[in-house]
């Protein structure tokens, strides 16, 4: 018997958690992942005992979920060989293993042959939280964006993970999803709570204006950066200072059309960057290195300071903690437009 | 191996300072935290025996002690547990009586001196088992066990994985596989300086399917590096399941075998025969040393089960793990 | 292995284009590239048996003539090594026997449909083993031997590790360690299918210094995956040195059985041999075929020798290495 | 015996070839390595089978010479282990091994702990030429800056090779030195050639102005994008444009001072920036981050396009194929300044 099923319907996903809060990015994923599983015999699951699939019932796909144990190299060249024989790998890790463990393998056996493998990432950032610098990911995303063919997408909230990943399915080559470990707020009701209309609905590949405001452009990636952003927008508007807020969740292909020309709609060249990743190599330098291109700007960047993170702490503590915060983005905003 | 010098001494006998957690969130139920059980067992700070191997002696005759420590051991485990973000439980009991031993009975350390040139050290390749790591550290008198109420406390020294503001810990560890590649690093260079210093590597079993450990494991056993050790803790269970239900082990002291190492199997709960098998003089290959043992091990109604892994308990559970393993394994 | 099905036809019977170099420059001595020494014993494009099978039975047959062959790979070897930027020569001539007995004998697979989808995969995990692979590709029909002229032009397909773009070339590698995983996942894949193809994946001795090897072996071991086989290319040698001088490899069949595979050891450049080994049917575990061979095997003036690794050869040397192997071997 | 003594003392450290030309930037290194181990015990070679040490005589530092085969994560660990017991290990292996096989063990075994490990990376860029995609390093540049605690060099000649790697001995932390293959032309005298007056020494962490000009900042690293940044500047200069050249040799840390005080110099923000490596999360990206954090700053770069390079040649078929010329430099320099 298959729990898929049920599962889904019980809970659609990128729904609310029955619950009431908002549910954990990566549970939306599995629930998904098993009902399309159940769809599509392409689809097979790899996993390297996260535990994310525990107790779960894959029914008649159940040969297509494959315990590979804690060897993430093995798993992406698993993937790769599984993908160049007609099957779609979701291979499933955390985000700094994948980034940094299995390196080498998703470069070579993965993006060189630009295969259909989605790697499913889970504790990316600091979501780790006081499981420590070994377990968090702050260069992922620099990595990752380096590497040819590859897709780089980070959801900022639960709903949006379902969408990405749903839509990431369609591409024909390799796609890094990075998600988080806790549940994070719901963007859509943190949007109704700030009384802004409704954001145009999350497409891969493309910016996502969250709200438009006239001097500066705040460009993030990923739930808490993507929050800040927002609180950051809200006080500045309190200020007199008009903010639009991008929601970066593909950072490669970057969307630099977009992004463009939201900051020539500002008609200042000014661009604050927020993310949780170390300050070299990850949005705020795909933004730098973009729009540089085309024209003079000035890029600020709020990231995680350039150090291991290694004290006790959640994601949020240590996020506070490193600054990556509505305040700090207020504070680099306002300095760059003094 | 041969009779050791006991530890040189080199380096002032003062403890290290313990870095100020920037603002240190007190666990809310602090006061509930666990007593100590038997507080007189443990070495007092300050009242220390002169020479490590004079203590050593001394703790070796107070057998019943360390069953004690033991004891004590599993209830710091249980009270991290209880912090807000849990604990890994299950392979941090499964651990106790292979660190108690070690740090008791059979590393070359001292806690006033954690930076001692001639140390023996100890590498948690397991990291997951940070939590038996810093009691065992604590029991051993490398700080305070009142520290130990800062688990996972915001903006504090103690991580989920061993973190080196800890006063003992050698070397951060959590991503599995690691370990064993530092321990060759350290056993070359002591070998490199002429000493006769250990390396001590405890490694999962979860985590040999890692192919790193295999690096390491052909590389030490390849260059003969008789002064290191590889302990695993074989709880037959790693994060999700069965190791032989994920990735097959076995026959696992073959695959060890094969590598270039010698292979000792122990009951990992029998602090005798860990003591012996971690001591007994090697034949020029390193050392593995295959400690059988029950995950969750002191809390009878996990043992030996994958829930087991990590737990956040509360305070019903929590009282209840405490009576039990106040009542001692077997 | 039970019997099988012929190669199932699925796929239009045309030439994959290779895409035209850019600006392909040629090699300046390209008109003393060495003349087939036994043209007549290649099977000549076009002129097929209809099945694979079929074709198997006839070479099979014609033993004599697949000891031209690798004649034949071992010149074309030679003529690439004396290409403007060198050649991996010893650890391709101690590929030869074995890959031409898999391509030739072994290996349910048709050129003239390089995609099918039940061929038969081979993986050559030691990638820079590249040149041999070309040279028994070419031989076996996949495409005009002449096209080898061209390897390492600047803009060509040609380079030193196995490239997609080279028909034939089912997986680029060059990186040691990555290609037993590869196999896994061709083989889980057939595993899915319901497939009876194999995936053959042949990997240096050196090479198994990697963990990623063992991380795969252990996965293979584990999973049964006896549609996989790996060939070990056990010619004692690395780059720099013997492998029992670096790090060593020995036991190295305990190493493999240990992991859950069967192991079976022959002469690696014994065809017979060869192909008994890989196609006696196995028990559900994946085959470790190790092969003993003799790096540079052919020229005896460097047989077994470390400097064999990489060599460009000068006029000299290519007329001298190209009598050596035309001689044959014993 | 040791040959170390001798040899140093026929072929200085750094000088040309005595056959005439430059000496590749790895056996400079080499050489300079084994002086350097008999006279300071606390160096350690630890190799992978490169190679590069057959037939080397280390003499009585010969225990100190480790060969740990292929198995590059090993390799990091030990160096580590070795490190943390008051070691000062040297690293050999390729840039794409040090950078995405054994990407793990530098971050958490060498970086986190911030050992003083020097990872000595042959084959940087398209050095590896037709041994193809499995061996070029398009991405390390970008993955080395990201990592907290590491220094990232990459020499521009074999010269450059031997004094950063001496100056880098001293350093507290980890190194990245990234290093070619075969020989590369000589700067000094390639600037002579050109009737360039000396440029100052090479000094660690600081950028080296190679030439000065009043238009344009063009910022190369390693031996071809630097020499392909001179060549531009000459024909800048033709055609009556001023270029500065800066061989930005350390590429972490930035030396953004300098690099900001070349640009206001020019009175015209505009850098044009040449590298061997893939056009993100590089040099190019790490000066458009910097410049864009201090002032509107157009940034453009001259890269390998993204993708691998998988058709054979040597380094500089693929490099001119790549467009890493002084051509494409010169532009995008005039594009820029139109
Ligand atoms: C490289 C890596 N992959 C995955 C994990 C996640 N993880 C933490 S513990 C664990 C299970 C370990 O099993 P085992 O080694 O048997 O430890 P034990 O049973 O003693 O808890 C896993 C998969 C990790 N920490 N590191
Ligand atoms: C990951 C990796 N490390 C290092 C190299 C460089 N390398 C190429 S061939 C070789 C030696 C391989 O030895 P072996 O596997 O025994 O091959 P063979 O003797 O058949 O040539 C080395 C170290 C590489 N290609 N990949
Ligand atoms: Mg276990
Ligand atoms: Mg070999």
């Amino acid at each position: 018997m298959s729990t898929a099923g049920p599962a889904a319907a019980a809970v659609p996903a990128g729904a609310a958690n029955p619950a009431g809060g908002p549910r954990a990015g990566r549970d939306v994923y599995r629930d998904l992942l098993v009902e399309l599983m159940a769809a599509d015999d392409r689809l097979v699951c790899l996993d390297s005992d996260t535990g994310l699939f525990s107790g779960v019932d894959f029914g008649s796909a159940g040969d297509r979920y494959v315990n590979l144990g804690i060897a993430e190299q093995n798993l992406m060249g698993v993937a790769a060989g599984l993908a160049r024989s007609g099957r779609i790998p979701m291979v499933n890790t955390m985000a700094t293993f994948a980034s940094t463990r299995a390196l080498e393998a998703v470069k070579v056996d993965i993006a060189f042959n630009d295969l259909p493998v989605r790697i499913v990432a889970t504790h990316g950032g600091l979501a780790a939280g006081h499981l420590g610098p070994t377990h968090h990911a702050l260069e992922d995303l620099a990595i990752m964006r380096t590497l040819p063919n590859m897709t780089v997408v980070a959801p900022a909230d639960g709903d949006a993970c379902a969408r990405l990943f749903r839509q990431s399915l369609e591409l024909p080559g390799p796609v890094y999803l990075r998600l988080g470990r806790a549940a994070t707020p719901d963007l859509a009701a943190t949007l109704a709570t700030a009384g802004v209309p409704d954001a145009p609905p999350v497409r891969l590949g493309r910016v996502q204006p969250l709200r438009t405001g006239g001097d500066v452009v705040l460009a993030a990636c990923g739930p808490y950066p993507v929050l800040a952003a927002l609180g950051a927008a809200d006080e500045l508007a309190r200020r007199g200072i008009g903010a639009t807020v991008l929601n970066v969740h593909t950072v490669r292909p970057l969307d630099v059309e977009t992004l463009d020309a939201a900051v020539l709609a500002t008609g200042r060249p000014v661009v604050v960057t927020v993310e949780e990743h170390w300050p070299s190599g990850g949005l705020g330098s795909a933004v730098a290195e973009a729009l540089a291109e085309r024209r003079p700007t000035r890029v600020l960047r709020v990231a995680v300071p350039d150090g291991f993170v290694a004290v006790a702490g959640d994601q949020r503590y240590l996020l506070e903690r490193a600054g990556v915060t509505a305040a700090a983005v207020v504070d680099r905003a306002v300095a760059a437009l003094r | 191996m041969p009779p050791r010098e006991p530890l040189a001494v080199a380096e002032p006998a003062e403890l290290p300072e313990l870095p100020e957690p920037a603002d240190r969130v007190e666990p809310a139920d602090r006061a509930m935290l666990p007593e100590p059980a038997d507080r007189a067992a443990l070495p007092e700070s300050g009242d220390r025996p002169a020479s490590v191997e004079a203590e050593v002696a001394e703790v070796a005759e107070a057998a019943v002690d360390l069953a004690a420590v033991a004891v004590r051991v599993r209830e710091l485990i249980v009270g991290m547990c209880a912090s807000a973000d849990g604990g890994h439980l299950g392979g941090s009991m499964s651990l106790v009586e292979i660190l108690v031993t070690l740090y008791h009975e059979v590393l070359r350390v001292d806690p006033t001196r954690p930076q001692a040139p001639d140390r023996d050290v100890l590498l948690l390749s397991k990291g997951h088992g940070a939590i038996a790591l810093y009691a065992v550290l604590a029991t051993r008198g490398y700080f305070p066990v009142e520290w130990l109420d800062g688990y996972a406390a915001p903006g504090g020294p103690f991580l989920a994985h061993p973190n080196r503001a800890v006063p003992g810990v050698e070397m951060p560890t959590g991503s599995l596989g690691h370990g064993l590649a530092l321990g060759v690093g350290h056993a070359l260079a002591a070998r490199l300086d002429g000493s006769d210093r250990r390396c001590v590597v405890v490694l999962g079993d979860g985590e040999l399917q890692e192919g790193s450990v295999w690096e390491a494991a052909m590389a030490a056993g390849s260059l003969g590096l008789d002064r290191l050790t590889a302990v695993i803790d074989r709880n037959g269970l790693q994060l999700g399941d069965g190791t032989e239900d994920v990735i097959t082990l076995e026959p696992l002291a073959d695959r060890w075998r094969a590598f270039g190492w010698e292979v000792r199997e122990v009951d990992g709960h029998d602090r005798g025969a860990l003591r012996a098998a971690l001591t007994e003089p090697g034949t020029g290959r390193p050392v593995a040393v295959i400690a059988r043992t029950v995950k969750g091990r002191g809390l009878p109604y996990v043992e030996g089960q994958v829930r087991s892994h990590f737990a956040r308990l509360g305070e019903t559970q929590r009282g209840r793990a405490l009576r039990a393993v106040r009542r001692g394994i077997r």
